[in-house]
């Protein structure tokens, strides 16, 4: 290979894979530092069997110079600890793919890769440098024949190298740039010569980033939109925002607390709600099950709580590991009986810190429940963004008295009836603000009473509360073609995938307008409105029932235009599988 | 003075024993002087269940056997209330039964009052894990259960209708968790008298360790020993069974009066942020 | 007062109100027995608060030649014994209704009467019989009074009662029959002389007949279907399946178990189900809340079971005691994951018998969950119907393999994918079959795969379950004109009332033509083309969402012909009442 | 022979103390000579929850916490049976905590065999309610728990690298349950390698009152004191710590047996229809 048929890489996929216990697949990690004082933006993601060691686990990552959402089509660069990671890395191979691979055990099986890839096979064995842990070993081993792949000068790797494990003893640091310099020699060996590598990359102006997941920014929206109490109980793939409060919330005089179940997580975030602490809790889709009374609590009791469903595929146990967007109608329907509440649903990072916060607001606002809706993907891949706009999150106190606002009222009571539905607030400690609180139908002064017309006056004034903010809801984003025939919906993972496709449909002269709804339920006029304004849309869902279908269509809108795109393997969409169902649809549509 | 609801008439049936819960409640209350609105009653759902609609407290009404972590939630935001717990039997040894173990285990300063009749009262009559049929052992005994963990500080029961113990309990469970020592368990053996009338066999069947000059409430195993025994007797044991003096919580949190000005925390923000950064390798 | 005057009735709605402490109110059943002896069919009701002694409490019952599944639009008889019972029941008795009051405490409050009504004070106090208990006195002398109105002779009531009283000590009936002789005595001074009142009862010919709630229908159904293990918690209303489950199916071979709350409930019917015994568990809303993840459990590691959700007015802890229709989003939509469910809908105590009996049948051939959704009215409320048709039921056993059957197996997978969906299925104990059953996604032999491809096939497969079922679903109950313009739907407690609304719409000169679906979940076409095939069609509902009308939105209905009928105040139409609002509607409509 | 599924390859990390609990529940089995179709094992959620797969015997992966009722209603539909529900310290002590007591209150005859490594290994090391912190002492302790409830009848604990011991009280445990005398409950202390490996402080703390010759299981009270003297001394009993020789259940039904052909039953379901007739005065 020559520098002249050096391809220029502004867009570059890579998977890192082997047994969990092989490590943490560092490899991605030192990449990610290569690209990123390159300007690249990284996507990154984790494929991880549920299990403990010894299970499959791959680290993938997109580095690209446009931001993206989502793992583009194809690998351009596999890193193979075991012939399980060519197996399943294989497939997604481009046709013209690196594959890094440790053929200690042998060579490689081929009959997974495509025709075109070139496979540098490394006995890992044989150049084993014997005081090193062998996981740390392979992968800055590993690193030094794809930074020669990608053309990154030695210095440059050996630098990033030793910032990696600057924090560690000078032992490990030597011992791996030993094993570095073991790669850089294979390499030399199999013509990959420093600096003039078949592949170079792109760069871009550079500028201040965060790379973070949902769940990250779920937790910092929270805690910046005044969040101070916070229950979980450990889930995959929710796990993250307890271990995040549990570290940062006490800094800030918060309390995160790991229950001893999902009842007792809902039910301890109720009672510090209750004492007008901001409070939330997180779980997936089995923990939702179990809070469905608890939620349904929230909106009888009026009582603001938030709650995170980070959905993983089901039914019942399901795949936890994996993404899905099966518990929309849960979210939207279940619990007992009717009550107001708030379904939103972000999808970057950046949407999960302002969806949080605009969580937080809404549940003083409406003093109910207001649920967050992820998915695994959007929960776990991280991604980089611009840093949050901190200053932009206001705190909407809602209806809140204190000693002073109940000292001027004749009389208080805690479920006066008001125009707006909302009754103003006095919080356990407030003097002369004694009050009762129920799940049973109740008076205004909160006792239980279960006269026809209470009960009707009651109902309404809470149900009015979701017209209350109605307007304040999050509007949902919107991309494409405002123009095109062919409208297109999605939320939390499809939205990456979404907007990558639209780009290539347009460029195969399918025009497609997209809306990705921010706030599920209650659904806005506006998602009514878009689809009556395109003659067909495609719904794109991870589920097997069309959940968001059956939801729009229920509040009105038109049915015969909603074309369900759906997908409930547990793998998302690739930009360019989607485009291909959508070129189809198109097909038969004209 | 702003008015605010009016304490409701206890709906019981006349002798069921929560009256008598009722009763000591207000006048410990009174006793140490605590101001309604620093208190906050929460109750499960049940005959017993109603009791906060009569205190003049902030009062809750939590589902049904969830009062528990629901308490501790209310008393982690906020440890400056006197947060005082109730319900029945069917509430707290039934559908409650995991929380009460895990509520010993942590041992929050909060205090629980549990109405015992060995029935679920309010739907009709059905019996709780504690009833006992004629002759029958009991299976089991919550007293014991405390005991049985380490962590547990403050373990109590009262007759309803031994008041004057009943009321010297419910002050000492009061002190014990307003001092920070953790959590207060007093179960209040109540009778049911519409579904299960079991003031005979309390009144003749109880122990009271109180009046034992002998016996030691600091004793965890000692304790257990005590109540064990009486029950091999087909006796119950009451009294203050066992009290630890250590103290439960160092200094908490108090979220509740968090200011969440985000200005305020603007610095610690924008730091919190910075951890995310990618380095871009300057 | 004279025998010219006299009005035969045919249709007698009666109220007996008092406190609960009060006693059984007596004065219904003896009724009862009186109208029953004439062939009357009875329609009962109960109205308590939800605690014990000292709570209002109301007998309503109704009367009638032909049968009617609600209450009448007015009450005729009102027997009070508190100023609360007059209070209550007082807007609602008709203008030349009769009111039998306890005077002991002063007169009754007319202000809550019709001018017309009559009123007979007694002086229950002064009439005392010393040696009675109150209660009973009371009952027995209000029924000597209302014997006397209806032109029951005096010795037909005597023996009346003499029957209620049969198996209690001699002294008790003697003294019931001289407080009734002192009722007699007062009616005779206040002109209403034995054999001639105002009102005489019609007749009809008798034939054997029961007179049972939808709770115990339920609860027969399940057994006669083979049903032989049942769990359930005390909630109201479903408490009643529980008591008679566990008093009547240990005589069968079977076990009834109070749980420890509804997770252990629907966990334990899950054990018992994997065993091959037909199970069910029986709860309300907030029971049904937590019993969520076992049923989403059951929709994946398919295993059968019947769910009862006996529906009280929600959300939260709501009106324990007052119906509602506002579970209907959680049972089609509760649960983590898409999962295959039946969800049916009975009506009459035949149709909750027949009801109850397929869903088991239906549980066993789908291996997966199935709900049977009631309301507080339809569990509660008692009617005359003809016996159940105890020989129509038949069992449909599903795909079961005994040892024989595995033995001629090459090899026997638990979650083998057929056809149709089902896996023939060896329970535990079955020399052989040995297998594995689980929540997480699995490979036929079950264990734990989360592949892409294998994923799509296991969901397929347990979807395609419903398809084989669903020529057997239950189809709705037609009544009205089928060519009217407008159609009207709705299920439980709103049968009795649309049926009888119906007619009072056609003698009005409207036509209606209805449709109460018996299977909810799969929406059947039936459902879709009713709406399809009139203008508009109201869907009566006792929630505040309109739920029922999101649901056939949802799959495709269309929505603009939908007109949501709602009332959510915890009392059930009146048939008047329904059809005023249907009037109303169609004013507006033409 | 029909071929069913392939026991599964265990998916624990190496040295995981779960590997020790598979051998004895697999030795114990061939020892009492329990044909595989007659065993159904029930798993909670977690590491080890993965055991069912492993074993050849009908098997069922629970919801996560609800092992004892599904297993109980096992049991009671087939006491035929043998019904070994298992689990970890996460599913039982955690989440599955009231069913816990509740199953030894009931003391239905089936074993719970249950894997304590202090951490939720699946979910990646989260502290379980028995995370004991260095010098620490235990919050709570399932031996002693059990001790409290008087209707218990078979408690039990062993160390999964003790391997002829936990074979005994495994052999012991199964034949309890089988005999129809009640709840056998096993703990086997099994270390989590990988997030929390408490093999060097077990083989320092256990004390095996198996060896003490003096030792009574059959006396609660006994076992209570002996178990809370080792806590008080920083260390944890093994053994057979207590078994009770009353016969638990009665004869019991056997709904999964009952012939359920509608014919057979007509006249009794005739009859219960009569009850609801309504009398026509004849
Ligand atoms: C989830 C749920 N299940 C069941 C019920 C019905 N329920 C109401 S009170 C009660 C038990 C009351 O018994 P107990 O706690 O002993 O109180 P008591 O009435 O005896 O004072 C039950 C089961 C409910 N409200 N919620
Ligand atoms: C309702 C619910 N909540 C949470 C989880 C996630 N979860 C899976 S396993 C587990 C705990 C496992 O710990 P343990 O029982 O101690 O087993 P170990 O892995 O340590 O053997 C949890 C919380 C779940 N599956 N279901
Ligand atoms: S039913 Fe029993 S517990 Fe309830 S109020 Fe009456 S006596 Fe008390
Ligand atoms: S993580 Fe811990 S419990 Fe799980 S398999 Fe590994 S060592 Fe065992
Ligand atoms: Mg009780
Ligand atoms: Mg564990």
């Amino acid at each position: 290979m020559t520098v002249e048929t050096q391809r220029k890489l502004a867009d570059l996929n890579v998977m890192v894979a082997g047994q969990g216990g092989d490590g943490s697949l560092t490899v991605a990690n030192l990449l990610g530092v290569v690209l990123g004082r390159r300007g690249f933006r990284m996507y990154t993601a984790r494929d991880v069997a549920s299990r403990i060691k010894g299970g499959h686990a791959a680290a993938l990552m997109r580095g690209s110079i446009a931001p993206r959402g989502c793992m583009g089509d194809a690998l351009d660069l596999l890193v193979a600890f075991d012939d399980e990671a060519v197996e399943r890395g294989g497939p997604w191979l481009a046709e013209d793919g690196f594959v890094v691979f440790d053929a200690s055990g042998g060579p490689a099986p081929r009959e997974y890769l495509p025709e075109g890839a070139t496979v540098f096979e490394i006995p890992f064995a044989r150049l084993a440098v014997r005081d090193l842990r062998r996981d740390l070993f392979k992968n800055s081993l590993g690193f030094g024949v794809v930074s020669r792949i990608l053309s990154v000068g030695d210095d440059e790797a050996a630098d990033v190298l030793t910032q990696r494990f600057a924090h560690l003893r000078r032992q490990v640091a030597d011992a791996n740039l030993r094993a570095l310099e073991a790669g850089f020699a294979y390499a030399d060996e199999n013509g990959l010569t420093a600096g003039s590598g078949p592949w170079a990359l792109d760069s871009a102006p550079n500028s201040d980033r965060i790379l973070i997941s949902g769940n990250e920014a779920v937790a910092v929206g929270f805690l910046v939109a005044g969040g101070r109490f916070f229950t979980g109980y450990p889930i995959t793939p929710a796990s993250e925002i307890l271990s995040f409060l549990e570290r940062r919330l006490p800094a800030f005089g918060g309390v995160a607390i790991q229950a001893e179940d999902e009842l007792a997580a809902v039910n301890m975030a109720i009672g510090a709600a209750m004492t007008g602490t901001r409070s939330m809790t997180a779980t997936s889709g089995p923990g939702i099950s179990l809070m469905q009374e608890g939620v349904s609590h929230l909106g009888s009791a009026e009582i603001p709580l938030v709650v995170v469903d980070c959905q993983r595929s089901g039914p019942s146990t399901g795949m936890p590991t994996k993404p899905e967007q099966s518990d929309i109608n849960m979210l939207v329907h279940g619990g007992n009986g009717d009550f107001p509440r708030i379904v939103l649903s972000p999808s970057t990072p950046t949407d999960c810190f302002h969806l949080a916060a605009a969580a937080s607001n809404l549940a003083q606002r409406i003093q109910g429940p207001v649920y967050l809706i992820l998915d695994q993907a959007v929960s776990q891949d991280s991604v980089t963004v611009e840093p949050f706009d901190l200053g932009s999150v206001e705190l909407a106190p809602g209806k809140r008295l204190d000693a002073d606002d109940v000292a001027q009222l004749g009389e208080y009571r805690r479920y006066l009836v008001t125009d707006d539905g909302v009754s103003p607030w006095a919080v356990p400690g407030t003097p002369g603000g004694m009050n009762l609180v129920t799940g049973n139908e109740r008076n205004e002064w909160g006792h239980v009473a279960t006269g026809a017309a209470n009960r009707v006056t009651m109902l309404d004034k809470r149900m009015r509360k979701i017209d209350l903010v109605r307007a304040d809801l999050p509007l949902a984003h919107r991309w494409g073609d405002p123009e095109a025939e062919a409208g297109m919906i999605g939320i939390g993972l499809e939205l990456g995938a979404m907007e990558e496709a639209t780009e290539r449909l347009a460029a195969a002269g399918v025009a497609i307008s997209g809306l990705q709804p921010r706030t599920l339920w209650p659904v806005l006029d506006e998602t009514i409105e878009f689809v009556r304004a395109h003659e067909r849309v495609y719904v794109v869902e991870h589920n097997a029932e069309g959940q968001l279908v059956h939801l729009i269509a229920s509040v009105g809108a038109p049915h015969e235009r909603l074309r369900s795109v759906l997908k409930y393997d547990g793998v998302p969409f690739r930009p360019g599988e989607l485009a291909g169902r959508i070129l189809e649809a198109e097909g038969a549509a004209s | 003075m702003t008015a605010t609801y009016p304490p409701a008439t206890p709906i019981w049936c006349a002798g069921c024993g929560h009256f008598g819960v009722q009763a000591v409640m207000l006048a410990a209350m009174r006793d140490l002087g605590i101001p309604a609105h620093e208190v906050m009653v929460l109750a499960g759902i049940g005959c017993s269940g109603t009791i906060q609609n009569n205190l003049g407290t902030y009062g809750y009404h939590a589902l049904h056997g969830r009062v528990l972590p629901t308490a501790t939630g209310v008393h982690l935001a906020n440890p400056d209330l006197t947060v005082i717990a109730t319900g029945g039997d069917g509430d707290g040894y039934a559908i409650g039964m995991g929380h009460l173990v895990h509520t010993f285990r942590r041992n929050p300063s909060f205090t629980y009052v549990i109405m015992n009749n060995g029935v679920y009262g309010l739907t009709k009559g059905q019996n709780s894990p504690t009833y006992q049929s004629e002759g029958a052992a009991l299976d089991f005994d919550a007293v014991s259960l405390g005991l049985s963990i380490s962590s547990t500080t403050f373990v109590a029961r009262g007759f309803a209708r031994w008041t004057d113990q009943l009321h010297r309990l419910t002050v000492a469970a009061l002190e014990h968790a307003r001092a920070g020592r953790g959590f207060a368990f007093l179960e209040v053996l109540s009778p049911c008298v519409t579904y299960n009338d079991t003031y005979p066999v309390w009144e003749a069947t109880l122990d009271d360790l109180d009046a034992r000059e002998s016996y030691d409430p600091s004793s965890r195993a000692g304790a257990f020993s005590a109540v064990s025994e009486l029950a091999d007797e087909g006796r119950m044991a009451v009294g203050l069974i066992y009290r630890n003096g250590a103290r439960a919580n160092g200094e908490l949190a108090r979220p509740a009066a968090e200011d969440v000005r985000p200005d305020r925390h603007a610095a610690a923000y924008a730091d919190l942020m910075a951890t995310f950064r990618v380095r871009s390798g300057d």
